[in-house]
């Protein structure tokens, strides 16, 4: 343990979000571990600009920044409620133009994060070709495999984002942060310059000394704040902790189909103090 | 012989496919896929394995999205399923949009994983229960991803199946079109002419699709019917009021 | 658990040595985890023009199989016993040409075992650019880096390994391996096209349905054969279970030194029947 | 002023060089600049991370060699040290061999990380204890890792400096020159030119390298002896038989 680590855990989720600049570049990640309660904060505190990218596509989330007005562009494989429907507010920002789109297909975000994480500029990736998912995609070259004779191959860039934000379960007090089964978080940690993180609480004892929990833990060195959210991935789900709060969901679904019921949504579950938010 | 459901009819057909596959991954919203998928399990003794993206469950779950998209790359999945919100003859298939990219008339949500595991699976299934022409046109507005491909391109994977409401097409790779293999008990191959927006090849005699045997059944119901009630609990609970609690 | 999992346990190591071919490409994991036990069962089945990738380096189990006349290609980040000094059966093959050598530099080897994980012909990697290492690799091309300006890059072709093979803590019955804090176990099993395992113990539940241990097991779908081997790694450590025998090891550094001395020593310590091994 | 061993000289010596450091790795045998990173990460308040390769202590273990070569690509490693069984005046390390590769006339082991880490770690300290012709050659025979590359070949990283037996050497990267900047007490400019086979620059005067003072000699003795003991134990023992139980 030592001094300055300590000064990783800031004592709000809104203090957390002030460290996410307008203008970021900000991973998202979509599995268990999305961070909803920073991103209540970031648009309570007006987030502009943002440039999100879904890792590797997105859902309530993405849907509700870009509703808010915090976003800018969004790089992404998808972006859906599921089974909720699709993602009302997204699909009006694109169709719009109000958010600028840059379609990508999973594996080749996935890609270009690990190019970042690497330092490396690009990563070849198979696939690709002849979609008009790679011909929107000026930044994605195709090149001749130098191993390979007449064999084409897309090369993507590498994605470093400015931040990635996700929730986990438990972080303790040297900043190491245990994120269980969702080993990617470690790549968008990686591939970012920095990592900001929500946790469900705080633990008294170093987790990599733990020999169960070190191999998926994430370590303090790729972490720049940690806030303590319980509940923070709410409505969605925690494995371990709390599932999907469906008629909540359902409710963000209904309700965001009309801008009208989206403000009203955003007046009664994001604009109020932390702690009474949805 | 026991009668069946229509989604009975549908996973008892795509198993059949999934018989040479060891390992088939299941994507996102594809509860009948799903289904036969597990079928196929079932139907094996267990021996092939299941991935469902987003299943909590062992056996199903996966080491998450990178693990399975560098897995098809490695040829280790034998199997998969895509969808369209258009797809058309030479089997492309749009996912993301109608109208002039990128601010569509319509949008959908994105071509997730499509631009990719069809190049990689060999056997990718595909998979729309409303057969109609606003679905299956001539040619989509965008292509999530191609059906085919120029030679010299790296592709392993493919179109094989698409498994519709009416009937079963095969896809031709050789050439680049699907042709009619079997039309649903109750339906004829002049329904699925008019209701298809794409040109397609039609043999003299289009058998009609074998139905589930009792067997088949069986396993479905009370095997099969659990198991998907885990990742898709509304669809089991619909489709079998009395095998899922 | 199924029927057909539990035939990948085989009973014994040299069961798995068998299941390994005369000229097969095989990757040797150089951390926690090195399967002495199955090299030397690899001496007495008595392969031949192995094509050896220590993954990044490699200690004694490469001098051992290369002593044993086992190795036609070494393909290493170099080769040493550490603090016991340099590998001397590696030496002495590299320079009477009795071995292949192909010089890497360790991220390389990492690059090209993770371009074949991810089914990409090649991988970039920085570095290398003037080296001696790069001159003496016909495989390693220069680029330009299609997202530069006159940026040269290295690329790497994809190593794709015939068999990985190490040692674990444990294994379950349907044939998932707890590797513990050595998470780089995964990509040498990804990459190759098998993997045989000898583990020091089988365990009665499966190891994927523990939360703990799940993000640290290695998924059977990657597994080949896994045999029980106690004390698998030893003389050199497993942590939790054993720590380097020293004394083991400085007697192998002072007999390999001289072709009589590790004829004596294979003689003693390999050549018989498994247990009695050292 | 308290007495010091050699070793601890040379651990004060690279500890002032890691002053501007937030993270320092450290590879395998290599007892001296480990304890100096250890020493630097003392001053700091423990406020530097340290990792040291093949550790197995919290907080100087490293989650694996992918990690930490991807981590000096992400430019989040400032320090690292390299040896080498020769090296030039242009900073050109040989950790492979001497005669003509590949069948040549004496082996070690191999590049291990150098050929990548040189280029990407910003300030590289070579630390090689024997200062003798047979080390310090005019030309290596075989280039693990070069010190420096043409102006257009990605290279944030590189040598800093040459800490030796005898002296300290910095590396003028514009020049691709050595330049003496200080010859350890005991020692002279002209047995540093005596014992060496390449050309570098030496001005007028060369100082003395500072020797270490009480506190640092404190912090050597209390904090980092007991903390190399446990990757290092034979070398702890050695030179600190006292501190180290």
């Amino acid at each position: 343990m030592n001094d300055s680590s300590s000064a990783l855990l800031l004592d709000s989720v809104d203090t957390l979000a002030a460290r996410i600049a307008d203008g970021a570049k900000v991973a998202l990640f979509k599995d268990c571990g999305v961070p909803m309660a920073l991103g209540r904060a970031l648009v309570r505190r007006q987030a502009r600009d943002l440039h999100l990218v879904t890792v590797p596509t997105g859902g309530m989330l993405p849907d509700l920044l870009i509703g808010a007005g915090c976003v800018a562009t969004v790089e992404t494989a998808g972006v859906t409620l599921g089974e909720f429907g699709l993602a009302p507010r997204f699909i009006a920002a694109v169709k719009s133009g109000a958010v600028t789109i840059r379609d990508a297909t999973c594996p080749a975000i996935y890609a270009g994060l690990q190019a970042a994480e690497k330092g490396i500029p690009f990563m070849p990736l198979r696939g690709l070709i002849g979609s008009d998912v790679l011909a929107s995609r000026a930044d994605f070259k195709v090149i001749d495999n130098p191993f390979g004779d007449d064999d084409p191959i897309v090369c993507l860039p590498a994605i470093r984002p400015d931040c990635a934000i996700f929730h986990a379960p438990c972080a303790d007090r040297d900043g190491n942060v245990y994120i269980a089964r969702q080993a990617e978080m470690k790549i968008l940690a990686h591939a970012a310059r920095e990592s900001f993180v929500t946790v469900e609480r705080i633990v008294d004892f170093n987790l990599l000394e733990d020999d169960k929990l070190a191999p998926a833990t994430l370590n303090a060195l790729y972490v720049s704040g940690i806030a303590e959210a319980p509940g923070g991935a709410a409505p969605l789900n925690l494995p371990g902790h709390y599932d999907y709060d469906t008629d909540a969901i359902r409710a963000y679904a209904k309700a965001a189909a009309t801008p009208q019921g989206f403000r009203d949504w955003l007046a009664a579950h994001v604009l109020v103090p932390t702690g009474a938010a949805a | 012989m026991a009668s069946y459901t229509s989604e009975e009819l549908l996973i008892a057909t795509i198993a059949d496919m999934l018989q040479p596959a060891r390992h088939i991954a299941v994507g996102v919203l594809s509860p009948i896929p799903g289904s036969a998928a597990l079928l196929a399990r079932a139907r094996s003794g267990n021996t092939k394995k299941v991935s469902i993206i987003g299943s909590m469950e062992e056996p199903y779950r996966t080491d998450g999205g990178v693990d399975l998209f560098d897995c098809a790359a490695q040829g280790r999945i034998d199997a998969f399923f895509l969808s369209g919100g258009q797809i058309d003859g030479q089997a492309n298939i749009n996912l993301t949009g109608i109208g002039d990219y990128p601010r569509q008339d319509v949008r959908w949500s994105g071509a997730f994983g499509s631009a990719y595991l069809y190049f990689l699976v060999p056997r990718v299934i595909l998979f729309r229960e409303e057969h109609s022409r606003r679905v299956f046109v001539p040619k989509v507005d965008f292509i999530s991803a191609p059906g085919t491909s120029a030679p010299n391109v790296y592709r392993p994977g493919g179109p094989h199946a698409l498994v519709t409401g009416l009937c079963v097409f095969l896809f031709e790779r050789a050439r680049g079109r699907f042709r009619l293999a079997s039309v649903h008990p109750g339906h004829s191959v002049e329904e699925v002419r008019d209701e298809t927006g794409f040109d397609f090849d039609c043999p003299d005699q289009v058998p009609t699709t074998r139905t589930p045997d009792d067997a088949t059944l069986g396993l479905v119901r009370e095997q099969v019917a659990p198991a998907i009630a885990s990742p898709y609990p509304a669809f089991a609970r619909r489709v079998w009021p009395q095998a899922v609690a």
